[in-house]
């Protein structure tokens, strides 16, 4: 089924949100913000996924799988990250991440 | 002609029609609310062995709601000096409009349905998630302690029995093999699936009260304790859209329990087809309204504690066992 | 799928996976239910005897052939046995590490937790290591992943594990999604997640352009998976987690989730890129075309390693820089592509868990000891403890790679496999591997210095638990044996493995 | 008889002292230092052994051991070679002049290393495990083995110099360590080339390949590649020897090891730079190295000539005696060099000669020091009175460090500059500066010490007793014997020289 | 064709609702705007506080109960994830998914019982 749209939009649009995703990460000292950056990566991940499934060079069902299987994962993977973050911050009072810094010579 | 107009390429035309399609469904809707309203108030003085509203509109109190719509139209708008400005303005919005949405999927009659999505009932719980979002922000951008506990708890509550919610109706899911409403109301002319799942049904309906924050479930805005919850700090029109919602929840809540259990617009016996659908959906619709007007007289609200834990260790391995059961009986049944 | 289907399938490789997943759920019943003052070392040895249980059936199956069970996404060959046993392994010594850990603020109250997280942490790695499918690929490197970052911060109250735990989540998030980011257009080009059919569908290859996109790809999960083996770009991560983390989790952390690092690197580089033609059919390999690119990450690896090694004053931390050090090494040996790079990999490998366990056993009670990780504080060992002051010297000379231990043999097993190349032997990496390795001397003898050298503030000899004596024990006797008598390993290695030849049947 | 496992036990004979040790309480000084000794005897009478085999006319070769160790890549279904190595020892003439150096130094080392004041039993496993190392060094067949051993003695060095020897022990032991490393560094890149080219890595078996430009090789070698073999080579030999550029480390080692052990590093495991560039440099690659012979002739003269001229501003005698082996060493490059029968026999003379030299000169300055706390010149002046054997025995030391006729200097500095007159003259009249300024240098401090300035009264001072005789007699008494008689080192080099000779097509 | 305008136009519906949803609001207000009074006191932008002046941020810190919630929300709510095309696809699947998908749950039911028993699901 062609929606009008090139899947190369797809793509780009994916690329975009995962620079941007990239850059937070990297760049920004919160660390709720960072990790929502990653979730914004792993979303990007998402719709290439969906999108090689659906206008891919051989559409397949598996990209539709693999999209579920990271979601789950990405969701495990924020899970952890929040309580740590949480007991983390129970110690330390901070969420900045240039904050974290006892462990510098 | 509205098989034309849905096949028909999108264009503006289309959006034109469907939006004027939309505004119809939603004074209707409004209607309801205020009917609703007045409804509730009246059954409840009725249980309470008293009158209810019977002054303004003749003896049955008929422009009630109306007038105090009208009232709180002329509120003057408040918002408090500490308050997070932007935020707060937004709050209403986000809890009011995904309540709206969520009506865009539902089938009142096989002919009478705005969108008919193939994923309708993901589609429904999905969009609805987002209003606690609406809550949650409006108990922040208030900086106000009762608020921001009402709309922690609000966001607590709705999490913890969206999971049984969801769990429960996956048994339809599993004996219809769709996920299009359309598709869940056809397989029940055999039998509604209150019959085929009446697990399901009651973890539904508890869950649906919760998620709708009604007593006894209505901890976020309990106003013995918290004052009013997350909308403590709203007056006039913002706080009408909080109450808004909880009321177009109560229509599309009931309207989808209608649709999962009760058979939608199908009739009990096929004898019976000659009555319209239309007829049929509002009968069983006023049931369920009816039954939830019905609880809020008849429980106490739940301590909170009380209602986390039924919801996790009862709602929740319920409807999981539910889920199993269902798949096991469906496989024996293939198997013999 | 039919029941019929469904029994079908020869369940029995996945034997080891089963022992491994039936211990994690017996455990966390076990640690919810029994009373809080009951010892949960006992969980210990049932782990143990379930990873023993677990390598036994292992070596039984030494002579399966290739198995794929579940539509081609779990397959058993000579790799995944191989490296299995390498983890397993690992593992006890993490085990008796873990037993044997007391430090001052106490983490009996995590020990229960810890076992299973670790189990399941290591069924991950083992899923890995016989993955078939990119998914199962993935969820195997998540299930790694995650349980490790809750070891890295399990000690809730001290605010280094913590962050330490945080610093890990951040960055092991950034490098999955950017593996995935990778995986997703290797999926695109290829149109299935199943290893072999990419490596078939991408063969073929004749579109430049998606060339190109591959190229991009090879790159993303480079450098996503260079996280997990703490190599260069993604090594930062290593120190602060390293020093944080609890001593058990940090060698769990250097050896076993290092290996599995290497697993799906050598899982995904040589099934996917090998056999991707650059240029049309039947042109040079992408992975071949991209050596210079790994060799430069490799060379990059080793230097930040070994130099940065040399400020630190934290033994943990000194040895994250070491095993970001190794890590190049092994990288050395991935960049060769012969036939002696699964060789060079593996016994590598092993010889690295021996050496580095036994380190990390010796670290956990001088920590322990002196309630202090700084480097200075090993003054005097040797009059403390000098059985164990000489064994440990023994292992820093091959974690060194003095010959005679099997460190050495490891290195000149990944120095044969450089020099191998017909057209290209890699003469600038191996040089400036052994380069570095002179330099790794300085810290690693900075240590024996400390030791052997300086007086102890106060020398009361020290009691050590006879878990730490085995596994100190077990390592050192391992490091010389392989030292000396490498081809215990290597025959064991040739004759059982047949060279890997079945890794893309 | 099969006397194939001969070597084998000669090698890890010290082993079993180091058992012993382990077994006798730390406090029992008396019992460690004898064992000690004791351990380093096996090697001393296996060695002297073969010397008499050898004497009694019979092949070196009975000794050869040979069997499979390691074998990489051993993939049969693949289709590659094997890359075995095998575990073969063996002697031939030069090496076993070698293995009876090293027995007889480190059985007088032993006796030498009673001077040690703490820690006996770790001192004396140390000491055994280098044995080992030196042993193993001289008769490995074969370049990984030859690389395990030569590895071997760096770890006992550096615990040695760095917890036994003086103020700046650690520093030193350091610097031993990381020059050594990178010379061995440098090794074994040349020893993987090699092995992963030509599948071996035997070394007669690489000479017959590499010389013979028919040899059928995994890979070939050309000749460029075989000159940065060579030079690669003279890198990792050249730090160990040492040669001038790279030498810094050893002058601190001599300063701050204890005597002991620095009788055996400048006695001994100089000597591996030496025998590494005979064996592997001449052996493997004689026809670059005849493209490099001036180049090493020039490095040579540099060596002689520097360490003479620093050698004479040194204050301190082991300093004077850590450039005397700089320059001695320069002696050994001009004989190599020479590419002639005379220089290279001459060469070889100077590694014998100055081994046993050094060792007695450096156990001389562990006495004084151990006696008089100082091995400043200014301060020992006059120390023929106060310690007249002691004295006297320097003197001899330094008289046969000089060359004088009839010490068994004299022969190899002749031969050395005779074979390199005969090549590059000028070379060599330019070098001979270097033996008159040796003569001076060494004159100056032994004179300064045994007749100078008395800076102080020598009484109460302690002579040379009871077991220091021995070292310093025995040495004394082997510099003499191959002053007198030098075809006791002639005539068992004659088979190896030939070989050398062969292989440079002369 | 028609099936794909069809699927385009229930979309485009969607998007009708969500315009509607916010444009009711929005104009709403904007009415009352011209409507209502504007009698600015200081008193009445106070923040309500049981009548008592009120005293430093509320923004306080939450119990870590609720984030705990929020956690296992998420957990649970991708174990739906999972469940959902399980069940749509149930028929095709059979035993074989139904096994599957038991040891799934039991996994995570077993997380459940952990929490249980660590007391997670226990309200302050």
């Amino acid at each position: 089924m062609n929606t009008g749209v090139p899947a190369s939009a797809y793509l780009a649009l994916a690329l975009i949100l995962f620079c941007i995703g990239l850059y937070g990460a990297l760049t920004k000292r919160n660390t709720v913000i960072v990790l929502i950056s990653i979730e914004l990566m792993l979303n990007a991940v998402n719709i290439n996924l969906v999108t090689f499934s659906k206008f891919g060079l051989t559409p397949s069902i598996d990209g539709q799988i693999f999209t579920l299987f990271a979601m789950a994962v990405a969701a495990a993977e924020a899970s952890v990250g929040l309580a740590i973050l949480i007991s983390l911050y129970r110690n330390r009072k901070t969420v900045n991440i240039d904050e974290m810094d006892i462990m510098k010579n | 002609m509205v098989e034309d107009l849905l096949t028909s390429s999108p264009g503006l035309v289309n959006f034109g029609i469907f939006f004027l399609l939309a505004t119809v469904l939603l004074l209707v809707v409004l209607g309801f609310v205020t009917y609703g309203i007045l409804a509730e108030r009246k059954v409840m003085g009725f249980m309470q062995l008293r009158h209810g509203p019977n002054q303004v509109g003749g003896r049955w109190g008929l422009l009630q709601t109306v007038a105090d719509v009208l009232k709180l139209l002329l509120k003057e708008d408040i918002i408090p000096k500490v308050a997070d400005r932007p935020l707060f303005i937004l709050a209403p919005v986000i809890a009011f409009a995904p309540s709206f949405m969520v009506l865009a999927a539902i089938p009142f009659t096989d002919k009478l349905q705005f969108a008919d999505i193939g994923v309708g009932l993901l589609y429904y719980i999905a969009i609805s998630g987002i209003t606690t979002l609406g809550m949650v922000t409006g108990g922040w951008a208030s900086n106000n302690k009762y608020a921001l506990l009402g709309g922690a708890r609000a966001a607590a509550q709705m999490i913890s029995y969206e999971i049984p919610l969801v769990m429960s109706v996956l048994g339809i899911i599993l004996l219809t093999g769709s996920l299009n409403l359309n598709d869940i109301v056809y397989a029940q002319q055999n039998g509604w699936y209150i019959l085929l799942q009446p697990i399901a049904f009651i973890v539904f309906m508890i869950a649906s009260v919760a998620e709708l924050n009604r007593t006894p479930f209505d901890l976020p805005e309990g106003e013995s304790e918290l004052v009013a919850g997350y909308h403590v700090e709203y007056s006039g029109f913002r706080w009408a859209f909080f109450m808004l919602a909880e009321y177009v929840y109560l229509f599309a809540m009931a309207a989808l329990t209608t649709v999962l259990f009760l058979g939608g617009w199908l009739p009990p016996l096929s004898v019976l087809d000659f009555i319209p659908g239309a007829v049929w959906f509002s009968l069983k619709f006023s049931v369920i309204v009816f039954i939830l007007i019905w609880f809020r007289v008849t429980f106490p609200r739940f301590r909170a504690d009380k209602l986390m834990e039924f919801g996790w260790k009862v709602l929740l391995p319920v409807a999981l066992a539910n889920v199993f059961l269902t798949a096991l009986i469906k496989e024996l049944f293939k198997l013999f | 799928m039919e029941l019929n289907d469904l029994l079908a399938y020869n369940w029995g490789v996945m034997m080891p996976e089963f022992i491994i997943l039936g211990t994690i759920a017996l455990l966390v019943l076990l640690d919810l239910f029994l009373s809080k003052e009951f010892d949960r070392k006992l969980f210990g040895w049932i782990a143990i005897a379930a990873l023993i249980s677990a390598g036994i059936s292992v070596l039984g199956m030494l002579d399966t052939p290739v198995t794929s069970i579940l539509d081609d996404t779990y397959r058993l060959d000579s790799f995944a046995k191989a490296f299995k046993m390498i983890l397993l392994a690992g593992s006890v010594f993490v085990m008796l590490l873990a037993m044997n850990y007391n430090p001052k603020d106490g983490f009996s109250e995590y020990r229960g937790e810890f076992f299973y997280l670790f189990l399941a942490a290591l069924l991950g790695g083992m899923i890995m290591s016989s993955s078939g499918d990119l998914i199962t690929l993935f969820v195997g490197l998540e299930l790694l992943s995650i349980p490790s970052y809750i070891l890295a911060g399990m000690r809730r109250n001290s605010l280094s594990s913590n962050e330490s735990a945080m610093k890990y989540v951040i960055n092991g998030g950034i490098s999955t999604a950017i593996t995935l980011f990778g995986l997703s257009y290797v999926y695109g080009l290829a149109g299935s997640t199943n290893l072999l059919t990419i490596a078939k569908t991408l063969s073929t290859n004749v579109d430049s352009q998606h060339t190109y996109l591959l190229g991009i790809a090879f790159f993303m999960i480079f450098v996503g998976i260079s996280f997990k083996l703490a190599a260069a770009p993604f090594h930062m991560w290593a120190p602060d987690v390293y020093q944080g983390a609890p001593t058990p989790v940090t060698a769990f952390l250097s050896v076993v989730s290092k290996a599995a690092g290497f697993i799906i690197l050598v899982r995904i580089m040589f099934t996917i890129f090998l056999l991707t033609a650059s240029d049309g059919p039947g042109s040079m390999p992408l992975l071949l075309k991209l050596q210079d690119y790994i060799a430069f990450l490799a060379a990059a690896t080793m230097i930040i390693g070994n130099v940065i090694a040399l400020r630190q004053r934290n033994i943990k931390r000194l040895f994250a820089y070491s095993s970001i050090a190794h890590a190049g090494y092994i990288l050395v040996a991935f960049t060769s592509l012969n036939y002696l790079t699964f060789d060079a990999i593996w016994f590598y490998l092993v010889a690295y868990l021996f050496m580095n366990m036994g380190a990390f056993a010796v670290i956990q009670l001088m920590s322990e000891t002196t309630g202090s990780e700084e480097i200075k504080d090993f003054a005097g060992f040797y009059k403390k403890a000098p059985v164990l002051a000489a064994a440990f010297g023994i292992l820093l000379l091959s974690l060194a790679g003095f010959p005679g231990t099997a460190g050495f043999i490891g290195k000149v097993n990944i120095f044969m496999s450089a020099f191998l190349d017909k057209d290209n032997p890699h003469y600038v990496l191996a040089s400036i591997m052994i380069a570095t390795t002179v330099v790794s001397y300085v810290y690693y003898f900075g240590i024996l210095t400390q030791m052997f050298f300086r007086p102890a503030a106060e020398s009361k000899s020290i009691k050590i638990p006879a878990g730490i004596i085995a596994t100190v024990g077990i390592a050192v006797a391992a490091s010389i044996l392989f030292g000396i008598m490498p081809n215990i390993a290597l025959d064991f290695l040739h004759s059982n493995f047949g060279g890997f030849v079945d890794f893309l049947e | 008889m099969n006397l194939s496992y001969i070597l084998t036990i000669m090698v890890f004979s010290p082993l079993l002292g180091i058992l012993a040790l382990a077994f006798i309480p730390k406090t029992n000084e008396k019992l460690i230092k004898l064992t000690g000794f004791l351990g380093t005897i096996p090697a001393l009478l296996i060695s002297l052994g073969a010397y008499a085999h050898y004497l009694a006319g019979k092949n070196l070769d009975d000794f050869s051991v040979r069997a499979e160790w390691i074998h990489f890549g051993g993939y049969k279904q693949m289709g590659e070679k094997f890359y075995s190595i095998y575990y073969e020892l063996g002697i031939d003439g030069f090496s076993l002049l070698l293995v009876v150096l090293t027995a007889v130094v480190a059985s007088l080392a032993a006796i030498a290393s009673s001077m040690v004041k703490k820690e006996w039993k770790g001192y004396f496993m140390l000491f055994l495990l280098l044995q080992v190392g030196m042993l193993g060094v001289f008769t490995a067949q074969n370049l990984v083995l030859f690389f395990l051993f030569f590895e071997l003695t760096l770890i006992p060095m550096f615990f040695l110099i760095g917890k036994w020897g003086y103020f700046e022990k650690e520093k030193a032991a350091y610097s031993f360590l990381i020059y050594n490393g990178l010379g061995s560094a440098v090794l074994l890149i040349v020893i993987m080339v090699l092995l992963t080219r030509t599948g071996t890595s035997n070394i007669a078996l690489l000479e017959q390949l590499l010389t013979n430009p028919d040899a059928q090789l995994l890979r070939p070698i050309s000749g460029d590649a075989k000159m940065g073999l060579l030079i690669a080579l003279l890198v990792a030999f050249g730090i160990k020897l040492p040669i001038f550029p790279l030498h810094s480390w050893m002058l601190r080692v001599h300063v701050q090891a204890p005597p002991a052990i620095v009788m055996i590093h400048s006695g001994i495991l100089l000597k591996i730079g030496a025998f590494g560039l005979i064996r592997f440099g001449m052996g493997i690659f004689p026809e670059q190295f005849k493209q490099l012979a001036f180049f090493i002739a020039v490095l040579g003269v540099v060596n002689l000539l520097y360490g003479a001229f620093l050698a004479f501003t040194q204050k301190d005698f082991k300093m004077v005696l850590a450039y005397s082996s700089i320059s001695h060493m320069g002696i050994v490059l001009i004989g190599l060099a020479a590419l002639n029968e005379a220089g290279i026999q001459g060469a070889i003379f100077q590694v014998i000669s100055h081994g046993l030299i050094s060792a007695l000169l450096f156990f001389l300055v562990g006495v004084f020091y151990e006696r008089l706390d100082t091995s400043l010149i200014s301060n020992l002046g006059g120390l023929a009175k106060g310690m007249p054997v002691a004295a006297g025995l320097l003197l001899a030391g330094g008289m046969a460090s000089l060359g004088l006729p009839g010490m068994s200097g004299f022969v190899s500095e002749f031969m050395a500059f005779l074979g390199l007159f005969k090549e590059m003259p000028v070379l060599a009249a330019i070098g001979c500066i270097g033996i008159i300024m040796t003569a001076a240098y060494l004159l100056r401090a032994i004179l300064g010490i045994t007749y100078g300035v008395p800076h102080r009264e020598f009484t109460g001072v302690m002579d040379l007793k009871g077991t220091e005789y021995v070292p310093a007699l025995t040495l004394l008494f082997l510099i003499v014997l191959i002053g007198v008689y030098p075809s006791v080192l002639s005539s068992p080099l004659h088979s190896a020289l030939k070989s050398i000779m062969l292989g440079l097509g002369g | 064709m028609e099936l794909l305008n069809l699927y385009q136009n229930n979309y485009l519906i969607v998007f009708v609702f969500l315009c509607l949803g916010i444009l009711l609001p929005v104009v709403a207000l904007f009415l009352g705007k011209l409507l209502r009074p504007y009698k600015p006191v200081e008193a009445k932008y106070t923040t309500y506080e049981s009548g008592i002046e009120p005293f430093h941020d509320s923004r306080v810190q939450f119990n870590v109960r609720y984030y705990i919630f929020a956690l296992m929300f998420v957990i649970f709510d991708v174990e739906t994830v999972f469940l959902y095309p399980w069940a749509v696809a149930y028929e095709k699947l059979g035993i074989f998914a139904l096994i599957e998908m038991a040891i799934f749950v039991l996994m995570l039911v077993l997380g459940l019982v952990y929490a249980w028993k660590k007391k997670v699901l226990r309200w302050i």
